[in-house]
């Protein structure tokens, strides 16, 4: 297991690197942040002054060679918006985002199990259908859409909640992560379901059956995991999303998270920023795929002997 | 030979009833094909019958009730802030909507299966270096990409499928790769070897069928993601240009209306929610219908698909 | 009284084209530690009469007339809740396609331990005990270390010996054994049927073996069933039924045996086949392959009747055979 | 007979978790043209693996294979399509080696779709596929039928329908019939053995039902372990068995009349795993006459006496059959 | 539901933004977001202007006079300290006008008001300090009134991110990307303001900040657009902003004036404001609104007139203009309420009028790069939206910028009319009114470089227990010493 981490880890090297480069000159592509810097009048000179004082005059190359030495020691410059680090202003943001995405995660995760085994435990049933019917609504809505549409039902009509923000405790959490968890839970569930409905057809369900196995025993011990794969696999990229920054979600609820910094740093031209949110991310998303790995091997011996071969 | 028998020469018989009569056996999937085709045939009509009224602006009948008759039946889906009529518009934008969703999803959808089946029928060194490029582009910031994109080649509907496609292309690649490596140690297609059948063949005509259905159902799924992450481009204002409307632009620029005009964000929510509601239903049905081991699930009477047991 | 009794057994099949009957009336008794083979063509439903005695066939197909009466209890009027409880104590199966049968994801102890857990409501550890002695009592080498091991670490062999041990783990009354044998080579062959034979003669089982290898059925069983097409065409003890078949079909079979035949020559075969599930003729399921075949067996489906002693028949010119 | 066929010291090793397994260990065989070579040995003994072997799925790490005088793995283009279609193979696994999304029809008239020229318009092949079902003992109807829809008998004889399609010199038959039941194992055989007097096709027949290759092969030869430890004509192997393993072999076979059942010799423990052969003699660890000369030297060949292409290697052969029963 | 207090005690107001401050630097409070929490409550100028006489009033500077036609002559007030406890002089007053106009830290200050030149301050004693421009500048007290007062321990290399002044509130606590505290600063020299604790808080879009306003989250919620659901809660102010079309007259066929008129013809303004703005605004016919020194009351506004429109499009057609050449509507996104529904209604008229008009709504830096020279190469035919929003007072901030031929924001123009512009700006009192009043006039006859479309007005929600009334500066300086708690 450690070699296969070891060689996971390396071979995600050449990627992360690839990732940061494609921001790099990607952002460079979207135009001189001069304009937004500067006052209108700002002279040539002055011009020429901001963009030596930020480094922009070097050739590409050069300007590549500062930020990689940069990334290995941690510096990514400082905002041009706010004069702050840039890494600082990440890592503040970051927390923020990963709350939100574990929650939501957990609530999709937990969610989707359930409902999504119940339903292809009587495929083509009423309650299938129903509930195969509302994911599949839910994972076709706008999210900003409910998101207005919740802050005004609960927050302003029934008052029950804070329309938004962090700072009000846990109920601050309710709409934000229940805008998030619609989208995932919807999909989600089609796929527990798709899932466990094969895996309750397999010879080895018909096995227990034949051990007197009941249906909660089936459903949970032998078809569950048998299924978990694909869904994991799901899951996996739809937290990458989430990782990337819910950047709707945090916009309309003001949650200071990575998908709104980046989104800022973006329009605002702000590309130490965005290149220190992005390396964030992308590690975090390079670790996220090795677990969801080890997640496999966990799931299957087969996948665990394959890995340590 | 004397080995083998006489057997009665029989007319075939017909095993396997058409896809259509099939289909006109299950009730949903028939109406998620009407509304599809319905949709498809809005698309491709409708802007012809009310381009006109859909420019057509008249400030002063700005954001007019639904479900009246009064401003004629053009306006029984109220109007948007110009004045315009809500209905003409969700039909024009239907166009626009399928000519950035479905292209946007073919071409993820080709891209993305074949350089996965490639990658996963060969393994090796392929596999590893495609498997890598889809996480490049997975752990990318989509929505970078798409600025840049629309920054530099302006927000056209070719521009803004080429960004979607492009960050959709992973999930394609991922879920062809692991079937194709799977499918490739198969016995049958071990079988196609011995005929000296060469890759891309065997690839064709083995692997693309089995994963077919898995790649369109997921397909569908991305559908929905596609028209919706055209809506929050739309929401940050790098989406189709007005005036020219697709429906996520229109759930987008109606949401600060939410309160006051609900039905300028609501009529183009819904349009989206039923045809992608319907694309799927349709997926699932035909992934059961060409599977010719699940098919039968079809011919029967709805209460008894479920049946694990007999009673 | 027998151990198992089916009576008047039928399986209907759904497809596109409406139902098939894939069993058809199918009856035949199986008492406390004898064996009794079901033999017959592949194709002609023996799997599915087994599926459809322990209640597990695959839902395109259900039982539509009959009765399978196991210790009193008529399993097919039996409620869920019954049935679930019978499954292992009394009533146990071994597959067909038993090398994928085992759950991949677990260790073979745990599903050895499984029936303990369920119907004997043991703790894991108690159960883990029982799991090894299983193995043991099956033959498998070092039992304590490979409980812990999963499926496809084991030969098909081995994994044949885990699932005959775990449908015997609660000294079931039945075992339905789906042709346990077949992926295996003789070797292992001959060491699974003597493993049969000593636990069906330790704990008083009846054991209903379904195969088409005669042989096996010739030294294995104490009674045979022939099916065909979905009916049972002849019953009766094993080397009665060998020595002088009853049934045309029968007869055809075993003269299909290729022992003392030299090579090259020519295999004696029963001509045509089967008949399609879709379009059994009415009359002799059998008419259409049957030498002694006329106008009777084309107007009149024989019934199994009693011929002699144990034995039945369902052909109008049993002695003519 | 001119050898169709030859094999010389075949090896593959496979890489697998715990080390290298070598699953042939220095496999010579010949196969005459018009001639059945029967390969009879226990479940994991390699036989697949030659079959896959012989038809260039698999990549052996050493040894010879010469087919009418060339080395297959040494063509290219239509040289090779050329011999691929002479060369073909009937699947163990009649679940796994017809693929379920296609027809029964699709399925055997699948390698016309590589081998074009083969059959010039669709109605021939159609015509064609009829004639195979038939062949094989399937009704032409069930050229519209899917392989699930099939009993496991049914579909092992799609697969040879399949084999027969191009028409081929060589067939490898991987456990042809032991799916099926006897009447249509007659037929099968039957047909096999019409095709060999008709066209001169050669087999090599994988199986481990002894009576079925007393029956059809002109020669045998039996593996244990990746090696062929006993080779020779199907008569002498059968009436004079050299190899205690290959006696056991025989012993353990079901016997259909009470006369031809003999002392059973049942074989203790688990086949030793290939990742570590057992040393000098790999039977030994199974084999009740195992002496302290079995561990430490490997067998010597040891020839019949009253048939010079009967050999078997072995430190302590068989005497006489009658041996068996002090077993 | 008041229990999800974003922040602050009892005694604390609570007002969302519709975006976190990128910095508090006082020398940047030109700019909007920063400018709204930082002027006039954390800093002070020397004068401050009255929004709504529009006349300058004394506030850290008691008396000043033009001392010669270069120089003028700032009395300060006395016994006022920073919050950092250094004393407010002349030192500190000259220390803060060198680093923000004459430093090298390019302020956004300099470049607003102050364009390119630089000042000589001199601190002639404690309280007197002297400010001499290279030309005679009338207007020098009201540009130095967004200069706002930072305490002499403030770098001068670089910016900082919270500025010590001399307002009736500092920062308590700032948590960036969450909230920001102000506190009432105790050593205050003036009156005591109402609240001791103000919060800020900022939401993006506009109906949440409305929402929370109506949930009673906050007190206050800038920078609503009609539809955003304040209902009662929405007080409506005219800010002094005014949007207008700028047309590029070096590329066919906006170079032919006949188009440019067109263009002015199809804008139907009165019905915009009426019905798009909700009558949240008034018809323009000029860039800067009622209260601005050189406005013309009786402003010429063109009158809608589709077929004449159309008529000069064809006129200039059969003269051989490539009237068929795309022309480009950039805008910037949510700029103001409804400008994308605005384009449309322009693209639609103009489309009728023949032209081929493409909309490009675009982000800031994108359309920044056309707004602001040096201007993009080889761009085409393109039509910019504009919104200008004059917050000195004075014409002169608007000509200089987007009348002069190579003003910064001014894409052409004519050596006659630079000359009208600069002759006008010499000049002082009721003079200078009426010669600006009059290049409005000139500008849409003989140049035709914009087409005016409104004057705007803000819209912000108010909480009825906070008493506040809103001003045509409340957009850029929202003094929180007017709020206060109704009892
Ligand atoms: N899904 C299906 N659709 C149509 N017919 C089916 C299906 N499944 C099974 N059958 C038919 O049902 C009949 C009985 O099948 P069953 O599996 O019981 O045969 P079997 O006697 O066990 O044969 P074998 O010895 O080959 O295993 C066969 O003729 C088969 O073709
Ligand atoms: N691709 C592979 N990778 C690793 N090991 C393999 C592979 N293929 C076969 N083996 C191993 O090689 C050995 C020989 O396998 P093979 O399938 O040839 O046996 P066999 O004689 O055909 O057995 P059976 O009678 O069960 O079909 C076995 O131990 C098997 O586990
Ligand atoms: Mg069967
Ligand atoms: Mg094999």
């Amino acid at each position: 297991m450690t070699g296969f981490l070891r060689r996971r880890a390396v071979t995600s090297l050449l990627p992360l690197i690839a990732v940061l480069l494609g921001v790099f000159f990607l952002a460079r592509l979207t135009g001189d942040p001069a304009n937004l810097y500067l006052p209108v009048s700002a002279t040539p000179e002055q011009r020429q002054n901001f963009i030596e004082a930020n480094g922009l005059d070097d050739s590409i190359w050069v300007q590549m060679w500062d930020y990689l030495g940069g990334v290995l020691t941690l510096d990514f410059g400082d905002s041009l918006r706010t004069g702050e680090s840039a890494a600082a202003m990440a890592l503040r943001a970051f927390p923020a985002t990963l709350q939100l995405a574990f929650s939501t995660m957990l609530i999709a995760v937990v969610g989707a199990v359930v409902i999504g085994s119940w339903a292809a435990y009587r495929p083509n049933s009423v309650a299938d259908r129903i509930s195969s019917f509302l994911s599949m609504t839910a994972a076709s809505v706008p999210d900003f859409w409910f998101a207005i549409v919740g802050v005004w039902i609960f927050a302003v009509s029934l008052g029950w909640l804070p329309t938004s923000g962090v700072t009000g405790g846990m109920a601050s959490w309710v709409l934000p992560v229940a805008t998030l968890v619609i989208r995932p839970l919807g999909v989600l569930t089609q796929v527990v379901r798709g899932a466990m409905v094969s895996a309750l057809s397999a010879p080895y369900v018909r096995l227990a059956r034949s051990k007197g196995a009941g249906d909660l025993r089936v459903v949970t011990h032998h078809a569950l995991r048998n299924a978990a794969a694909p869904a994991l696999t799901v899951a996996g990229d739809l937290m990458v999303g989430l990782i990337n920054g819910a950047v709707v979600v945090e916009t309309i609820f003001g949650w200071p998270g990575i998908g709104k910094l980046m989104i800022d740093s973006i329009l605002g031209r702000d590309f130490a920023v965005l290149q220190a949110c992005v390396l964030l991310t992308a590690v975090s998303i390079f670790v996220l795929n090795i677990l969801i790995d080890i997640g496999y091997a966990l799931l299957d011996a087969r996948v665990r002997e394959k890995v340590s071969a | 030979m004397s080995a083998t028998l006489e057997t009665p020469l029989e007319a075939p018989r017909s095993q396997n009833p058409k896809l259509l009569t099939l289909l006109l056996k299950d009730k949903v999937a028939t109406l998620a094909a009407l509304v599809l085709c319905f949709v498809f045939l809005t698309a491709v009509f409708g802007p012809m019958l009310v381009a006109e009224q859909a420019r057509e602006q008249n400030l002063l009948n700005a954001n007019a009730e639904p479900f009246t008759l009064d401003g004629g039946w053009l306006n029984f889906l109220g109007t948007d802030p110009l004045g315009r009529s809500v209905l003409a518009r969700l039909i024009v934008a239907s166009r626009t909507t399928l000519s950035v969703a479905v292209p946007a999803v073919l071409l993820s959808l080709v891209i993305g299966s074949l350089i996965g089946m490639w990658a996963g029928y060969h393994r090796g060194r392929r596999e590893t270096v495609v498997m890598r490029i889809a996480d490049i582009i997975l752990s990318f910031p989509s929505l970078l990409m798409a600025v840049v994109v629309l920054y530099i080649f302006s927000p056209s509907s070719a521009n803004l499928v080429l960004v979607l496609a492009i960050t959709r292309i992973p999930i394609y690649l991922r879920t062809a790769r692991a079937e194709s490596a799977e499918l490739q140690s198969r016995l049958f297609v071990d079988a196609a070897r011995t005929f000296g059948t060469k890759p891309t063949a065997i690839i064709f005509r083995h692997v693309l069928p089995i994963i077919l259905p898995t790649l369109l159902t997921v397909a569908t799924l991305d559908f929905c993601f596609v028209m919706l992450s055209e809506s929050s481009l739309s929401f940050l204002g790098i989406g189709i240009q007005p005036p020219s409307v697709s429906w996520g632009l229109m759930v987008a620029q109606g949401r600060t209306y939410l309160q006051t005009a609900w039905w300028l964000s609501f009529f183009p929510g819904l349009a989206i929610v039923i045809t992608t509601v319907s694309a799927t239903v349709l997926a699932s049905w035909a992934r059961l219908a060409t599977d010719p081991a699940q098919r039968w699930r079809l011919t029967l009477p709805r209460h008894k698909r479920g049946r694990k047991e007999v009673k | 009284m027998s151990a198992l009794s089916v009576q008047d057994l039928t399986v209907d099949i759904e497809t596109p084209n409406g139902p098939l009957r894939a069993v058809n009336g199918v009856g035949f008794e199986a008492e406390q530690g004898e064996t009794l083979a079901l033999l017959g063509e592949s194709g002609c439903g023996k799997s599915m009469t087994a599926q459809a005695i322990v209640g597990l066939l695959e839902p395109i197909a259900s039982v539509t007339q009959g009765s399978v009466t196991l210790n009193g209890t008529d399993l097919v009027k039996a409620s869920r809740r019954k049935r679930r409880q019978m499954a292992g104590p009394e009533l146990a199966i071994v597959f067909q396609d038993a090398l994928t049968a085992l759950n991949p994801v677990y260790t073979v102890g745990t599903q050895l331990a499984e029936p303990f857990r369920i119907h004997r409501r043991m703790s894991a550890k108690e159960a883990r005990g029982e799991a090894i002695e299983l193995m043991r009592r099956v033959g498998i080498p070092h039992p304590d270390k490979r409980v812990d091991a999963f499926p496809h670490q084991f030969s098909g062999g081995m994994r044949q010996r885990l699932l005959i041990a775990m449908a015997v783990a609660l000294n079931p009354t039945v075992l339905l054994a789906d042709e346990p044998t077949t992926a295996l080579d003789v070797t292992v062959q001959a060491q699974i049927m003597a493993l049969l034979k000593d636990l069906r003669a330790e704990r008083e089982m009846a054991v209903v073996l379904i195969t088409h290898d005669l042989a096996l059925v010739a030294e294995e069983a104490d009674k045979v069933a022939v099916m065909y097409a979905g009916h049972v065409v002849e019953t009766g003890p094993v080397s009665e039924v060998f020595g002088d078949p009853g049934h045309p079909y029968t007869k055809g079979l075993l003269d299909s045996v290729p022992v003392h035949v030299a090579r090259g020559e020519e295999l004696a075969s029963i001509g045509g086949t089967p008949p399609d599930l879709a379009s059994i003729p009415s009359g002799c399921v059998y008419q259409a392959r049957c030498p002694l075949a006329r106008q009777k067996c084309r107007d009149e489906r024989p019934q199994l009747k009693a011929t002699q002693g144990q034995r039945k028949a369902a052909c109008h010119f049993t002695e003519e055979v | 007979m001119s050898n169709l066929l030859e094999v010389n010291d075949l090896t593959k090793t496979f890489d697998v978790k715990d080390g290298k397994l070598k699953a042939l260990d220095g496999i010579s065989l010949k196969l005459g043209k018009g001639e059945t070579l029967g390969l009879v040995g226990e479940s994991g003994c390699g036989k697949s693996t030659l079959a896959r072997t012989l038809l260039m799925l698999e990549k052996p790490d050493a040894g010879t294979v010469r087919f009418d005088g060339t080395d297959p793995f040494a063509l290219r283009g239509k040289q090779l399509l050329a011999w691929r279609r002479r060369v073909q193979m009937v699947f163990q696994d009649p679940y796994g080696s017809l693929n379920s999304r296609m027809t029964a029809g699709q399925i055997i008239a699948e390698p016309w779709k590589t081998h074009k020229h083969m059959y010039a318009n669709s109605r021939d092949r159609a015509a064609r596929v009829r004639e195979l079902l038939h062949l094989v003992g399937l009704r032409p109807s069930d050229a519209d039928r899917y392989p699930q829809e099939f009993s496991g008998g049914q579909r092992q004889r799609l697969g040879i329908a399949r084999a027969l399609a191009l028409q081929p010199d060589v067939i490898i038959c991987d456990e042809p019939v032991s799916a099926l039941d006897l009447s249509v194992q007659a037929q099968v055989l039957n047909l096999l053995n019409d095709l060999q007097r008709q066209l001169q096709v050669s087999y090599v027949f994988i199986s481990h039902d002894l009576s079925v290759v007393r029956h059809v092969a002109d020669r045998v030869a039996v593996m244990y372990l990746g090696r062929v430890v006993e080779q020779g004509p199907t008569e002498a192997v059968f009436e004079r068995p050299k190899h205690p393993y290959t006696a056991a072999l025989m012993s353990a076979a079901p016997k259909l009349h009470q006369a031809d059942r003999g002392e059973r010799i049942l074989l203790k423990g688990e086949i030793p795993s290939p990742l570590n052969p057992p040393s000098g003699c790999r039977f030994r660890t199974r084999c009740w006459k195992a002496t302290d000369i079995c561990a430490s030297a490997a067998p010597p060949l040891v020839q019949d006496p009253e048939s010079k292409d009967h050999g078997a290697e072995c430190h302590h052969p068989m005497e006489s059959p009658r041996q068996l029963a002090l077993a | 539901n008041s229990e999800y207090v974003t922040g602050g005690g009892a005694d604390g107001l609570r007002i969302v933004l519709p975006q976190e401050p990128p910095t508090l630097e006082a020398c940047q409070s030109s700019l909007t977001a920063t400018g709204v929490v930082v002027r006039s409550n954390i800093t002070e100028p020397l004068l401050e202007r009255d929004p709504d006489s529009g006349e300058l009033e004394p506030l850290l500077a008691t008396e000043w006079e033009q001392t010669s036609p270069e120089t003028w002559t700032f009395k300060l007030r006395e016994g006022v300290t920073f919050t950092d406890g250094t004393p407010f002089d002349a030192e500190a007053a000259a220390f803060t006008i060198d680093r923000a106009v004459n430093s090298d830290l390019a302020c956004e200050v300099e470049g607003y008001v102050f364009g390119d030149t630089d000042l000589e301050v001199e601190a002639v004693d404690e309280t007197t300090l002297t400010v001499t421009s290279p030309e005679p500048d009338p207007i020098l007290p009201l540009r130095l009134s967004f200069v706002e007062m930072v305490s002499t321990k403030t770098s001068t290399t670089e910016k900082v991110r919270e500025p010590i002044g001399t307002g009736p509130y500092r920062v308590a606590d700032w948590q960036a990307g969450q909230r920001l505290s102000l506190e009432s600063n105790p050593g205050y020299w003036g009156e005591v303001p109402a609240y001791k604790n103000v919060n800020y808080v900022w939401r993006a879009e506009g109906s949440v900040r409305a929402a929370m306003v109506a949930n009673g989250e906050a007190d206050i919620a800038t920078s609503l657009a009609p539809e955003d659901g304040a209902g009662e809660l929405a007080v409506a102010y005219a800010n002094n902003e005014t949007t207008a079309l700028r047309m590029q007259a070096d590329q066919p066929p906006l170079d032919d004036i006949r188009i440019r008129q067109a263009v002015n013809y199809v804008i139907d303004r009165k019905l915009l404001a009426e019905t798009l703005f909700e009558k949240l605004a008034q018809p323009a016919g000029e860039l800067i609104p009622d209260g601005i020194v050189g406005y013309e009351p009786d402003e010429q506004i063109w009158p809608y007139d589709a077929a004449r429109a159309k008529q000069l499009v064809d006129e200039a057609r059969a003269d051989g203009v490539p009237v068929d050449t795309e022309i480009r509507l950039i805008g910037r996104n949510a700029q103001f309420p409804r400008i994308t529904e605005t384009i449309e209604v322009i693209q639609g008229e103009l489309a009728k009028a023949g032209l081929n008009v493409k909309i490009e709504m675009m982000d800031t830096n994108a359309q920044l790069e056309y707004q602001i020279r040096p201007f993009p190469k080889d761009t085409g035919p393109y039509l910019l939206m504009i919104m200008h929003g004059n917050q000195a007072g004075d014409a002169a901030f608007t000509l200089d910028q987007y009348m002069l031929a190579e003003g910064y924001q001014s894409s052409w123009g004519t050596a006659e009319f630079d000359q009208k512009i600069r002759a006008a700006e010499a000049l002082v009192g009721q003079e200078r009114q009426d010669a600006m009043a009059a290049l409005w006039q000139y500008e849409q006859e003989e140049i035709t470089q914009y087409a005016y479309i409104a004057h705007m007005s803000a819209i912000m929600a108010k909480s009825p227990n906070v008493s506040y009334r809103p001003n045509s500066a409340s957009g850029d300086e929202m003094r929180l010493a007017e709020m206060s708690p109704v009892s």
